[in-house]
């Protein structure tokens, strides 16, 4: 059985979320990664999309932000920034959207704008940037991020993007198109929404349920199917670090 | 209409005191040599609009000349947080700075609005979101056909849109290829525009992907080879990734990001 | 996604009586092909929509396979009326022409709520005159910020959307260059969408001002050279501006339009 | 002095107003030549758009549409129709636009959509286009067509663009930002508003004023600086000829 780290594990589950998908809108980072691993490993007709307006880039390195050159010198077409927004995401036409944050709560709502009053944050983070527009438009989201009881937490001081239950209403009573988040990928397992609560239904080799239970700010609940994530096999791990390499 | 003029002259007429500018470009074409003037020429009070207030916005917020700052995503991006940025919001160094805050969305079609000569624009965003109420920019909207309930913001005009370009013809026409961003928008918003750019060339290539914007729309066009260092310009020059990670290290500091400025933006001759 | 299948196929797949069908082209590549097809297969109550119905809409029209005509100008370009939609308006001949009316921008932004996923788009269009009116498919919307007054009108979202192109490549992606029209708009907007191409190549070239669309929003390719014909396809033959003044005469009498789609469409074999 | 017909004159009358201009928004006909003609004998810089989305086109010969090969092919670039209405029309970039119509009335409104009533009509005529926003937005309009007791008539059955007052209110009451009709040019003379209404301001050599009169479905005013235009001078009529040849 071959040495893998959480975030390898986590990355290779996210990239086999992606096996039957048309097309990804990917931020930067590890959905950035896990897109990339994914057209290389399970779905190389996979089309990737940046919210720089690249639409189709094919990649052969990782981009440090979601406009290097290297993507709009691989895409299959380039389109403005109002376009992307507008006519592809807002139209409906991305099949994932990928999500990172600095928090999320059991509904699968995301933090990425301050943690504290708003007016006086403890910590000013980058804020909403597109990624309120992909939890609404996408048709399904993946959220990726470090599971800790500082990350997954009870309440949001602050909403960014809606999961499935925010402010007192469903996301379908707030009018979102999109299906939200579908899957939760931690470095400890992953999470479904069962009528919209996240729930544990994977949990990756070798964590125990005490770990994950310990790392969330909530009482978690776990599926009665939960089951084990299969562990990274030689050939995923060898081109993701290959991939992370170059 | 477009009059091929220096840098520091353009700057000076276009920029004023309280001016609303807006520095576009997205990752790609960022015009770091226009604000290092503006900068430089010490122009305060502004409004800053940018998308992604990223290095350009901590240079211009760190050194005190942003009031307000109209944006949708402030970070290093693939790094991490924009200190400068950080510090005037947290601590209220050296100076407050007022916060218009959007999603990428809604942002953009202020822009768009701005464009289309209308008063406002329509978009599906913000619904349950805490961005809902911040300010008062975010309104809601009834559809007439069916009764939906949308949201609008207003349009946008800055006083003046400042682009990077590859290339201006002779005419002052310009071209841009590669990710393109909002910058056709941007200049078509705007009351005053300037563009700097890489070369004037007598005569523009075939470019996938290219957009181009006629010379009526643009006041100035200023040649600053390699203005959008440390950005990119596809053709001309590469990402230097390395100095948006050493950013990070830069920037976390007051001392340390004031003396980067003086002597790396302040002392440097006119472009 | 994008299938490459003959033009015959992809008529009978795509569009159904009563389809709400969108043919366009704004003068450049105008699907006549995919047109001829529909009148072989004598597809009817349909409405059309169309920018400009011109001879397309005028073959459509004058066989009777058009209840309602959604459409901002219905002209013989640079020739004068179109007379099988005169007739059909004026006479009730082969069948009564249900009109909504719109300007160019008012329909263009019908479509581009469709493609953008919104309900309604505004504009500033209408004011004063006697368009306002003729049908509820334009409505006034007050600016939240404002308070002024503006027009709305609704998505359009077509059953089927029909444009030609130059090219497909091998995975069905298309690329249009020259005026690009609201080709885009409407495959966007569409519920399906077909898309007739001069040629399929392994490879885009490098074009100015071209536009490409990705393979997973197109149903159905179909390889149908000279598909735009008597309209022109930039890289691929002129406009035969001899048979637009031509049409003036053939369209002009009831019979001699019958014997001539007899003869030039109905006769010809599948493309 | 050389000869030329009222039809010259027109055109020649309708290029000369293009003399200091900055962008014109080009219909095809008398508009085009026009404006072409313009391009080569006073303002080579006149930068021509057409509603097909071409900006700045330089054709070598005349085009019979909005939408010819040679002006995509000779143009600085080409927009889609979405934006050349949204963001340069609508956006107030359009220094004159050009317009004919089947008929005008004395505030200058035209009517290019029906003859007799909308829903039983006499006449179909082919419709809007793009004229009612070439009238609400351009800077100015210049309005061409010929001068008969059926085209200038007392009262339009309907309004396709709106002049300077239609339906009870003046163009700025209904918010329209262009200036609207300054001058309209005919095979007789010229027409310029005062207060809203137009008056025979310039009337051309060798027409006389009864003439005019005779051709208005109306009592026309005339205005208290008539003026003879200057006819048409020997290079001109030779590069509008060579112009109509190609």
């Amino acid at each position: 059985m071959p040495e893998f780290s959480a975030r390898e594990m986590m990355i290779i589950a996210a990239a086999r979320a992606l096996r039957d998908e048309h097309n990804c809108f990917v931020g930067i980072g590890v959905p950035s990664v896990a897109a990339n691993l994914a057209r290389r490993l399970y779905n190389p007709s996979l089309m990737l999309i940046y919210e720089s307006g690249c639409i189709g880039a094919k990649p052969t390195r990782l981009p440090l932000s979601i406009g290097d050159s290297e993507l709009s010198d691989t895409s299959m077409t380039v389109v403005s920034v109002p376009e992307i927004f507008n006519y592809w995401l807002q139209g409906g036409k991305v099949d994932v959207g990928f999500l990172g944050a600095a928090q999320i709560d059991r509904y699968g709502n995301l933090n990425s704008t301050v943690i504290g009053d708003y007016d006086h944050p403890t910590v000013r983070l980058p804020g909403a940037g597109g990624a309120p527009d992909i939890a609404a438009f996408a048709k399904e989201v993946f959220v990726v991020l470090d599971q800790s009881v500082r990350s997954f937490v009870p309440e949001l001081g602050f909403v960014t993007s809606v999961g499935h239950f925010a402010h007192g209403r469903t996301r379908h009573e707030w009018g979102l198109p999109g299906g939200g988040p579908t899957q939760v990928i931690t470095n400890l397992g992953i999470l479904v929404p069962n009528e919209g609560e996240l729930e544990l239904r994977w949990i990756h080799p070798s964590v125990e349920l005490k770990d994950v239970r310990q790392h969330t700010g909530w009482d978690l609940k776990i599926s009665p199917d939960l089951a084990c994530t299969s562990e990274p096999e030689e050939w995923e791990l060898k081109e993701l670090r290959r991939l992370e390499e170059r | 209409m477009a009059r091929l003029i220096p840098l520091a002259t353009a700057i000076a007429e276009l920029v004023a005191p309280g001016s609303t500018v807006a520095l576009e470009g997205f990752t790609h074409l960022i015009p770091f040599a226009a604000a290092a003037e503006i900068i430089r020429q010490r122009i305060g009070h502004l409004t800053l609009v940018r998308l992604t207030p990223d290095l350009v916005a901590d240079w211009l917020i760190g050194v005190g000349l942003v009031d307000r700052l109209i944006f949708s995503w402030g970070g290093n991006p693939g790094v991490g947080s924009l200190h400068r940025f950080r510090d005037s919001v947290q601590q209220g160094w050296p100076r407050p700075l007022e916060l218009e805050e959007h999603s990428h969305a809604g942002l953009v079609n202020r822009y768009v609005a701005g464009a289309a000569g209308l008063p406002f624009a329509v978009l599906r965003a913000y619904a349950g979101t805490s961005l809902n109420g911040i300010h008062p920019n975010i309104r809601s909207i009834t559809c007439p056909f069916t009764g939906e309930e949308l949201a609008a913001v207003p349009a946008l005009n800055p006083d003046v849109g400042i682009v990077h370009a590859q290339q201006a013809d002779r005419d002052g026409n310009v071209m841009i290829w590669g990710i393109t961003g909002v910058q056709k928008e941007v200049i078509l918003a705007s009351k005053r525009s300037l563009v700097t750019v890489e070369e004037v060339v007598d005569e523009f290539g075939e470019h996938a992907n290219s957009i181009r914007i006629p010379e009526f729309l643009i006041d100035a066009v200023a040649v600053v080879p390699g203005g959008a260092r440390p950005s990119y310009a596809s053709g001309y020059y590469d990402r230097d990734n390395d100095f948006y990670l050493a950013w990070d290290r830069i920037a976390r500091d007051r001392d340390g990001f004031l003396a980067w400025i003086r002597e790396h933006v302040e002392r440097r001759a006119d472009a």
